[in-house]
């Protein structure tokens, strides 16, 4: 697919009521800047049945733009940070942007910047990090506080900034390879097969069925590891020792089954362009089989521990409330939209391999609490198990990894994966050459973590790390 | 008020009971609201009408301990009350003093725009230390002896013929000093730690010795008292023997003695302890900011905030109000808060009175004309009407 | 004798609480002597003190400290304590009170947001937790008309249980509940996060190293013990007869008291920073219903 | 409460006994490198290696290796080969840089700190601009499985309360302060420990002028645990020969 440039009401005009995967800049000519928006439909309303946005439906818009133009953010507030992002990158400034402040502070002096600010002698402002408490990524949370409610959170990134994104298109690939498995660690998988499947369409070859299959075992496995660690850290944060302690341990056994697969816990090194490295013999997959029907038979008793907990379920519920419509129009994805009801799922609506089956289950919540996000996430567990599951007793047959070819000249390709905290897309874009001219990568954590800013407006500052874990976004996956 | 009280021979119960009620709700709304105030003379204010409770309270239940047949809580309950008369004069004299030596230094009695101050003023701030742990009633200062002598009347009581004001009592005392701990806390928290939060609290300096040492000796006192107490028992012991004469007071003054003696031990061994704390090896260093690099006055909590939880829970007494607009849109603009505690009295008494009155007032202007005759007619009248009046 | 038990066994309830979550969790979990060795280690480091602060910095750690080993030579232990004179109940309480005016100032001279958090926290707890603590001991001085903890102890015991069983159950309730909430225990606040918005008690001493650190982690062993002491020595006092049995016994329950602060670590999640009023209320209430049973 | 610990006994008593000798079959642990295999002017491994972790012939850093594995995989000599062996911290960052088959594993502290920290450590992690595996790796650390706290390591919230740092990520530029000013706020005597790639020497991000390039020129590290990231197990045997837990070439 080619972006296909318009004016800019018409670009504008585009966006309206679709959801902004990606924008990203190219350079243009004599210092303009091409602006390309990568949308996907929107999401069904509300009251249609979970899950009815079709298949398909991608598309391109971009315009020219140079020095300044109207922002974007005013119509369609999902746009705000990328807009910020493209200002720090191309200085082009989005005119009238309400918030237009550093993402990532690529020159230094991160955190230094104009906090909003509640004024009155009685406010008081908590700043946490970017040392955090516990075992967790740098960032920095600015707290408008009056006693113990939070009247505005702003929290400001860019500590992770290591250059990943410029770096990418001129590594070397098994040096690009190591860059998008540290992406964001905890989704080594979801980037990695993001990157390989962009890769792949450059290069116009079809990776077996067998290989397909693999990968959305890999796929699957991240996701199950990782939201089983995330109820545990949710009982955890609220102080319900027993499921807190289950669940560690289990999602330590996901991790490993990961590692008994491909060696390493993270999934790192399984995806390859063209495939994957390691394969699953009748044996081993069987083993994995076996020990997850083990491992979910833990979980569920760890999770109903929960469930049943009264002194738990008065914790979640009501507690940072995200509405439909502010998840909509800020664009949030993944496990944290679907838990406000926005049925948006990758994996039904740009499917592949394992995942050409119309039914696939989309998991959503009404109320947007941490109770929602908790049980979008106990759903999503069930549903992967059991597509596991059936996976590994029907792997089909076929090569483990398909030849590279050179990639296509002067191409543009999308790549949208639905990792575990959401919609991954990687953009990549070929010179006339067929080398990489340049790379996009759009964690879900760019969008979500405005939702979470938001969630807990209202709140008690003392909720705010149970909100944090129940969105548990990444900080290096948006700094990049 | 106890003179007239202690004519009578025997006195009724209701007087004592009426001073209990007085004390305790007196001595609770003036905490609650002193901890609700921003300004520093006023809370101090809002002090003494809680401390005027206490007092109340402590005669109420020596007046029952006269009128139940307990001399010893009567006893126990009027020494209280008197020696805390005492007490109060001096720790709060303390006080409005250190309040007058800020306001001089800093140019405001703003609480929230204090901070940092005892490294400023050490002098002023260590004697207002001294003089909050006195009025929340801590060992071994003043306030602390004067509030156990009241405690213990409860108890006496309790134990033997008045149960329940015994129990009113002790219950309502306890949470008044508990909040007076809470009030005192706040103030010396946010005007002396921490850092400046004002350009005024930055460039504060000690005031002069003159306004100093009066402070100083007031805090001695405060100390003193606290560590003499069993004397302080022999002072009050010729009017006590004349209010209640059957007392027995001979275990309060041992029990004294022990209480000062221990608390004495705990102020010394504890300045003991922190200075042997000081003398270990130590490297300076900020305050863990979590290494963010631009902390600013403002990320300190304030009096409000500290306050918050307490006064959330009595907001049904408070009323707080809150101005400022909320917060609009994903990107909302800068925005102003600010909250205040309006004085009920102010708001629901003497306000409505007033103004009631003066409207009366502006009807009764129409009389008003400024013509001698007039007048002399409206006297005319009057004189009349009475005699009338005196007629019939 | 029993103050000397408590200097030296303090530190092990901390880890008998650690051994029983341990058990529960399913993993073998710290040693029981482990705060011993922190403190071995504590005393002997530096310490780190901020620019911002003054010298109540550290006499806030050192008055807490030993305003509690005072506490300790007030209470009786399997025979009345070292110091006991009528009234000794209020100078146990006033120095509670001391404790916490001096580690709330200590918190606030550092100037940090989160240490004023928690020290707002702690008072606002505090000042509900007083009535509590007062009623429930009035209750005690009630029941058996002494005015001095040694008293309160030497007259209550089985006889006192058979003749007003469930007016102590009250009452071992109560304590029980504002021995959580004073020690910073779940639900109330949760001993083990390390999450600085939502701690209470830890959160105020997060600039403390050291020797002075040491002095609070000691103090806070002493204030779970003293505690314990209180709920083993006035409510469930034993006399056998047997001074030995009955200072084994008393300190048996301090331990099973332990154990059950323990098993509520296991079992129930934390409440919600608003609901913590409430719960330290319950704990006045169930005093006062008590005590209304008593004077009725 | 009955049915948390009927969970309880079902889930049972999972603490690991020791640290096993051997992980999971492809697992890469402790590589196996002799330089003297390889033959004159073959670069099979320098050309696959993301990191530029092998020198042929010569040297194989495993402060930058990244146990992709490629390396033993393209070798036609057998002169890289990965063994199952967790055990892989050092002391001295030049014990990371192999010319042979031997490593030198971390040796434990000297006898005074060894008596300070021995039974009672308290580590304050700070993750600059790691990815969140290491970060990961680090907190199964207090799972039921490796039970850190077992053996008296703990990590604590404030810097203050710590006896050292753990370090994951290549620190990046803007991390550095912040690394530094926690470094400030640690009382002395104090440790650093540097996990993962990443911190050692930058990683896959090693000549980023965003970042540090890891740890070592800010801070003196006391303990390099290799890994990208290192098994936990790795992590635990390395912070247990630290503190003299563990002696010996293997695990026990």
């Amino acid at each position: 697919m080619k972006p296909e440039i318009l004016s800019y009401p018409e670009f504008s005009k585009k966006l309206a009521g679709r959801h902004l995967a990606a924008l990203m800049g190219l350079p243009g000519r004599s210092g303009s800047v091409l602006m390309v928006a990568v949308t996907t439909p929107g999401a069904p309303s509300a009251g249609e049945e979970a899950g009815a946005c079709p298949p398909g439906g991608l598309q391109l818009p971009a315009t020219v733009v140079e020095g300044t133009f109207p922002s974007l953010t005013l119509e369609h507030p999902q746009a705000h940070g990328f807009e910020r992002e493209f200002f720090e990158e191309w200085k082009v400034r989005p005119e009238g942007h309400p918030w237009l402040k550093p993402v990532r502070f690529p020159q230094g002096q991160p955190g230094l910047t104009d906090f909003f600010k509640v004024s009155g002698e009685e406010i008081h402002e908590v700043a946490v990090g970017p040392v955090h408490a516990g075992v967790i990524e740098p960032g920095h949370f600015r707290f408008q506080c009056r006693g113990e409610e939070v009247l505005h959170l702003e929290i400001s990134l860019g500590y992770q900034h290591r250059g990943v994104e410029k770096a990418l298109p001129g590594a070397s690939p098994a040096r690009s390879m190591a860059y998008v498995e540290t992406l964001a660690g905890d989704t080594s998988v979801g980037h990695a097969l993001a990157w390989c499947r962009n890769l792949e369409a450059l290069a116009g070859i079809r990776v077996s069925a067998r290989a397909e299959a693999l990968r959305a075992v890999a796929l699957e496995l991240e996701r199950l590891a990782n939201h089983c660690g995330d109820l545990g850290a949710l009982a955890g944060d609220v102080g319900y020792l027993p499921t807190a302690s289950f669940c560690g341990r289990l999602r330590g056994d996901l991790l490993n089954l990961t590692g008994l697969a491909c060696g390493n816990r993270f999934g790192r090194g399984w995806i390859r362009p063209g495939g994957v490295a390691w394969d699953l013999e009748p044996v081993r997959a069987e083993q994995i089989r076996t020990r997850l029907a083990g491992i979910m038979r833990d979980v569920r008793q760890a999770l109903d521990l929960l469930g049943r907990s009264g002194s738990v379920q008065a914790r979640f519920e009501r507690t940072g409330i995200l509405t439909r419509e502010a998840a909509l129009e800020l664009g949030l994805v993944g496990p944290v939209a679907r838990a406000s009801g926005v049925a948006l799922d990758c994996r039904r609506q740009f499917p592949w391999g394992p995942y050409l089956d119309p039914a696939f289950p989309v998991c959503t919540g009404l109320l947007g609490d941490v109770a929602c996000r908790a049980r979008v996430r106990i759903d999503e567990m069930e549903v992967s198990a059991a597509f596991l599951d059936s996976l590994l007793a029907h792997l089909p047959e076929g090569p483990l990894r398909v030849g590279m070819r050179a990639m296509a000249p002067k191409a543009f390709s999308v790549s949208l994966v639905e990792g575990w905290r959401g919609q991954i897309c990687h953009v990549a874009a070929t010179d006339t050459q067929g080398h990489l001219l340049a790379c996009k990568v759009v964690d879900p954590s760019f969008r979500n973590w405005f939702g979470l800013a938001l969630a807990l407006r209202g709140q008690q500052i003392s909720d705010f790390p149970l909100c944090n874990k129940s969105f548990n976004l990444s900080y290096c996956g948006h700094d990049l | 008020m106890l003179r007239v009280v202690t004519w009578a021979e025997q006195p009724s119960d209701w007087w004592g009971w009426l001073l209990v009620l007085t004390g305790l709700v007196s001595g609770i709304l003036g905490v609650v609201f002193a901890l609700a105030q921003h300004d520093l003379k006023r809370l101090l204010a809002c002090h003494s009408v809680e401390n005027l409770g206490i007092i109340a309270l402590g005669l109420g239940l020596g007046l029952l301990g006269l009128s139940g047949g307990s001399p010893l809580a009567a006893a126990l309950g009027l020494g209280g009350g008197l020696l805390h008369v005492w007490n109060h004069a001096w720790f709060k004299s303390l006080l409005f003093m250190g309040a007058g030596a800020l306001g001089k230094a800093t140019g405001s009695l703003q609480i929230e725009s204090g901070g940092g101050l005892l490294r400023r003023m050490p002098g002023t701030g260590g004697a207002f230390l001294v003089g909050s742990a006195a009025i929340s009633g801590l060992p071994p200062l003043n306030g602390f002896v004067s509030e156990f002598l009241i405690f213990m009347s409860a108890l006496e009581l309790l134990a033997s013929v008045h149960p329940l004001a015994g129990a009113a009592g002790l219950g309502g005392l306890a949470l008044i000093s508990g909040l007076a701990v809470a009030c005192f806390t706040k103030v010396c928290g946010v005007v002396f730690l921490g850092e400046p939060r004002s350009p005024g609290a930055q460039k504060a300096t000690e005031i002069r010795g003159s306004m100093l040492v009066p402070m100083l000796l007031l805090a001695g006192l405060c100390l003193l008292v606290g560590v003499m107490a069993p004397l302080g028992i022999g002072v009050l012991g010729a009017p006590l023997q004349q209010l209640a004469p059957q007392a027995d007071l001979e275990p309060i003054r041992g029990s004294l003695g022990w209480v000062a003696a221990l608390g004495g031990l705990v102020l010394l061994a504890g300045l003991g302890l922190g200075h042997a704390l000081s003398r270990r090896p130590s490297q300076p260093g900020m305050t863990w900011d979590c290494g963010y690099s631009r902390p600013t006055a403002r990320m300190q909590y304030t009096a409000a905030s500290f306050a918050g939880p307490l006064l959330e829970m009595f907001s049904f007494v408070l009323k707080p109000r809150h101005h400022g607009s909320p917060l609009e849109g994903h990107f909302p603009a800068p925005v102003g808060h600010h909250g205040e505690v309006c004085d009920p009295f102010t708001q629901r008494l003497y306000e409505p009175i007033s103004r009631s009155l003066m409207r009366l007032a502006l009807r009764v202007r129409v009389f008003q004309h400024g013509e001698v005759q007039l007048y002399l007619l409206y006297i005319l009248i009057t004189l009349v009407a009475l005699f009338i009046w005196e007629a019939l | 004798m029993s103050m000397l038990l408590g200097l030296f066994l303090a530190p092990l309830l901390a880890g008998l609480i650690h051994r029983v979550k341990a058990f529960f969790a399913g993993r073998q979990g710290r040693p029981l002597l482990q705060l011993y060795w922190d403190l071995a280690r504590l005393v002997r480091k530096h310490m780190v003190l901020s620019r911002t602060t003054t010298p109540v910095f550290l006499l806030g750690p050192a008055l807490s400290l030993v305003s509690l080993l005072a506490c300790l030579t007030l209470i009786p232990l399997g025979g009345p304590a070292l110091l006991r004179f009528p009234g000794d109940i209020l100078l146990f309480l006033g120095l509670l009170a001391l404790v916490r005016f001096a580690t709330v100032l200590a918190a606030m001279d550092t100037g940090s947001s989160f240490e004023g958090m928690g020290a707002s926290r702690e008072v606002a707890i505090g000042a509900l937790a007083e009535p509590g603590i007062f009623l429930s001991l009035a209750v005690l001085v009630v029941q058996t008309r002494a005015l001095s903890l040694s008293g309160i102890w030497a007259r209550s015991g089985p006889e006192l249980w058979s003749r007003a069983g469930l007016v102590m159950v009250l009452v071992g309730i109560a304590m029980f509940l504002l021995l959580l909430a004073e020690n910073s225990r779940i639900p109330v606040d949760d001993p083990n996060t390390h999450l600085e918005l939502t701690m209470i008690h830890e959160v105020m001493v997060l600039d403390h190293s050291g020797p002075a650190l040491a002095v609070i982690e000691y103090a806070s062993a002493l204030k779970l013990w003293i505690g314990s002491l209180l709920l083993s020595s006035l409510v469930f006092p034993l006399h056998s007869g047997s001074a030995w049995l009955d200072l084994l016994g008393g300190v048996g329950v301090v331990f099973l008291v332990a154990l059950a602060v323990g098993l509520v670590e296991s079992t129930s999640a934390r409440l919600s920073m608003l609901r913590v009023p409430q719960f330290v209320g319950l704990s006045s209430a169930l005093s006062l219903l008590a005590l209304f049973l008593v004077i009725r | 409460m009955l049915k948390a610990l009927l969970a309880r006994l079902n889930q049972g008593h999972r603490t690991a006994v020791g640290i096993p000798e051997a992980l999971p079959d492809r697992t890469l642990g402790r590589p196996r490198f002799q330089p003297v295999r390889c033959a004159e002017g073959c670069s099979e491994c320098a050309r696959v290696c993301p990191t530029a972790a092998i020198v042929p012939g010569q040297t194989l850093d495993l402060g930058s290796c990244l146990f992709c594995g490629e390396c033993a995989r393209v070798c036609p000599h057998g002169a890289v080969r990965f063994g199952r062996s967790p055990a892989m911290a050092v002391r001295r960052r030049s014990d990371l840089v192999l010319s042979g088959p031997d490593l030198q594993l971390a040796e434990a502290l000297d006898e005074q700190a060894l008596r300070l920290f021995g039974r009672s450590l308290r580590l304050r992690q700070v993750s600059a601009a790691g990815c969140n595996a290491c970060e990961a790796d680090v907190n199964v650390l207090g799972t039921l499985t490796f039970d850190l706290a077992r053996f008296g390591i703990d990590f604590v919230a404030s810097p203050r309360h710590a006896d050292g740092l753990l370090v994951t990520g290549p620190v990046s530029r803007n991390m550095r302060e912040a690394l530094l000013k926690t470094w400030q706020a640690v009382p002395a005597p104090r440790l650093v420990v540097a996990v993962g790639a990443c911190a050692i020497s930058g990683g896959p991000c090693f000549d980023h002028e965003q970042t540090c390039g890891g740890t070592d020129g800010l801070l003196p590290v006391d303990l390099y645990v290799p890994g990208c990231p290192p098994n936990p197990w790795t992590i635990l045997d390395g912070l247990l020969r630290l503190l003299g837990r563990l002696e010996g070439p293997e695990a026990g």
